[in-house]
């Protein structure tokens, strides 16, 4: 009820409890409701919406203590108990359904009213059990929320104060990303395809060393094409005795496994290799 | 940290913003990058000041929410940019927005507990709006019985408001405690008490000078 | 024409730009102004200009479309900025890891030769993943009937696994004792170590999917 987010739309919620300040308080068959009348009257179709300004008997309470010019801990009970008992007799005689927080709300005022008209007992109960404190502390503490409530509708927000940069994409490339891998992930892998194959007991593949494999890698690749290539320039002086070593041993590899050619045409004579599968 | 890889840095990050559309944060920024050539965060941080320094004078400006960094619209522009749009921007109800004050301020908080504060039921409209527009999520359920949903804020919920925390919500207005009001009553008691009871003898005169209204009174029924 | 006008223009030409995130006519971009503010089309073509050269060395550029202007990422960042798009990568399996592990260690290795090691066939799709992502080469053919292409590692294989040379792997020695690998890629394995185990037992099973080929095994050395 008067807490539907969609409301009438005809029906312009005062934001402030000031009313009578900017703006009309509601829309009452097209036209403006300025401010409520001091006079209290209201027309019968207005109550409905004037009532429906409100977000609850603490809101309504909050305007007529503001509309008094008082202050909440400097409530003047009997008069605003009496402004609110009128407005809910309204409201019920012209048989609109009222919130049941509305009556409680009354019932809570009348108490407090009572309470004060009684002398005041010796052993009066602790304040929290005063209705009147509690009131106030209620009204105080929705007051707050009421404030707060309004702050966060100033704060600067997308899609009315901002709004989200973005640009139209560029042609881009259709690639797959690649997975990460570890290179323990790859050492566990071959641990398990050498136990499945048994390869330890391989005295061949104990005994060479990966650089030699690489390199027999590298001369292969040197040797793509159906030429022959002179043996020393399969050497670089650069990388030393070790250098030296690796490669000559990646030639008699690559010979024993029948993946190159070795050629000499005479004694002496410049040694060729070439591929054995060059195409 | 030489100026042309951070000017090849900041072109990237305007450009990553700029096609996300939304905010990315330094790790997604960074996740960018291959394993070989990825900045590091500080250097970033650095970046970003640039991209910040960059909008200078533009008509939009880097803005660090919850989420991230992204690139958006200042609200200077707002009035011009407003009209690309046919329909007007969204208006909250009162009681949607002090709903959300509540969660914002109160979190974790049940719906019986801003029921309390705010005097009226929550409508279920209400809850299902904040849900779906992601402000808000449940984030748990108090132990009492019912079992009752706790709400809290999300991060879009700040991203939505320009905000990186809660902290940079607007404080909420001091409230006396309980036993400070208990005193100012006590107080004010004394003179309402005695006045009071002159009014209850002399109804007619009721009211304080001020209230003028008084007179009018019977047109109401 | 006053500068400050037209850097004004200019900052709601590139807000709305922005904001809109698709092109905007010029008739559209006049459509912001009020009446009596309405920059002429000449002004705001000019406008558009400075936009254009305010976007020199920036992540995006102005570009004209059929339908007007946009802003676009620029083509040059679309390699950083694709990653946002991406789908996480999935992992390799087991079977891939096992190929390439063998190119890295018993180079220069044919299909069939790795096919005899692991005791199943090796699908081309795994080939070619290797292939495309530089971490292997054909380093020349075998020369027996069908002329099978041999592989070998890369230099980008290397470079992966911050490798100066394939000297710095274990030798296949020490592979069999790397128990204490490291133990969280003990457990991210624990599945695959399990099913590799029951391949163990059950040689025919074995490989995600491979077609076993268990009858070459003795041929090996």
């Amino acid at each position: 009820m008067m807490e539907d987010a969609a409301s009438n739309p005809t029906i312009d919620a005062p934001e402030d409890d000031a009313p009578a300040g900017v703006g009309p308080l509601a829309m009452v068959s097209g036209k403006p409701l300025v401010e409520v009348p001091k006079d209290l009257y209201i027309p019968p179709d207005a109550l409905a919406v004037f009532l429906e300004a409100f977000e609850g008997p603490l809101d309504l309470l909050l305007y007529l203590i503001r509309r008094q010019n008082m202050d909440i801990l400097d409530i003047d009970v009997s008069e605003i108990t009496r402004q609110y008992m009128d407005y809910i007799g309204a409201i019920e005689a012209m048989r609109f359904e009222l919130a049941a927080e509305y009556l409680v709300m009354a019932a809570t005022l009348a108490e407090i009213k009572s309470r004060m008209l009684l002398p005041r007992q010796e052993s009066e109960d602790d304040e929290e059990h005063d209705p009147r404190a509690e009131l106030i502390r209620r009204l105080q503490q929705y007051e707050r929320f009421k404030k707060a409530a309004e702050d966060i509708d100033e704060m600067p927000r997308l899609d009315r104060d901002n709004f989200v940069g973005s640009a139209a994409l560029p042609k881009m490339p259709a690639s797959q990303p690649h997975p990460d891998v570890d290179l323990r992930e790859m050492l566990l892998a071959l641990q398990g395809v050498l136990k499945r194959a048994d390869l330890f007991t391989s005295h061949h593949v104990e005994k060479e060393k990966l650089s030699t494999r690489e390199r027999m890698s590298s001369i292969l690749q040197a040797l793509s094409g159906d030429r022959f290539v002179s043996f020393e320039s399969l050497f670089t002086p650069e990388e030393g005795r070790l250098g030296v070593v690796v490669t000559f041993l990646a030639t008699l590899e690559l010979v024993k496994e029948q993946l190159i050619e070795v050629v000499q045409s005479d004694v002496f004579a410049p040694i060729h290799i070439r591929s054995r599968a060059a195409d | 940290m030489n100026e042309e890889r951070i000017r090849h840095l900041q072109a990237i990050v305007e450009a990553a913003l700029l096609a996300a559309g939304k905010p990315l944060s330094l790790d997604q920024l960074q996740e960018l990058f291959d394993d070989n050539d990825r900045p590091a965060r500080q250097l970033l941080e650095h970046v970003m000041v640039q991209v910040e320094a960059a909008c200078e004078g533009r008509g939009f400006e880097l803005k660090k929410v919850a989420s991230g960094y992204r690139l958006q619209v200042r609200e200077d522009y707002a009035k011009w940019v407003s009209r690309l749009f046919e329909e007007k921007p969204q208006r909250y109800s009162r009681a949607l927005l002090e709903t959300l004050a509540l969660i914002a301020y109160r979190q974790p908080i049940t719906r019986g507990e801003i029921e309390e504060i705010r005097g009226v039921t929550v409508s279920s409209n209400i809850v299902r709006t904040l849900l779906e527009r992601e402000w808000v999520r449940v984030v748990g359920h108090r132990d009492v019985p019912g079992r009752p949903a706790m709400y809290a804020t999300t991060r879009q919920f700040l991203d939505y408001f320009n905000l990186t925390s809660l902290d940079q919500l607007p404080p909420l207005s001091e409230v006396r405690d309980l036993e400070d009001i208990g005193r100012e009553i006590e107080k004010n008691m004394q003179g309402e008490i005695a006045f009071s009871e002159s009014v209850e003898t002399q109804p007619d005169a009721a009211g304080e000078g001020d209230t003028p209204s008084q007179d009018s009174q019977q047109t109401l029924h």
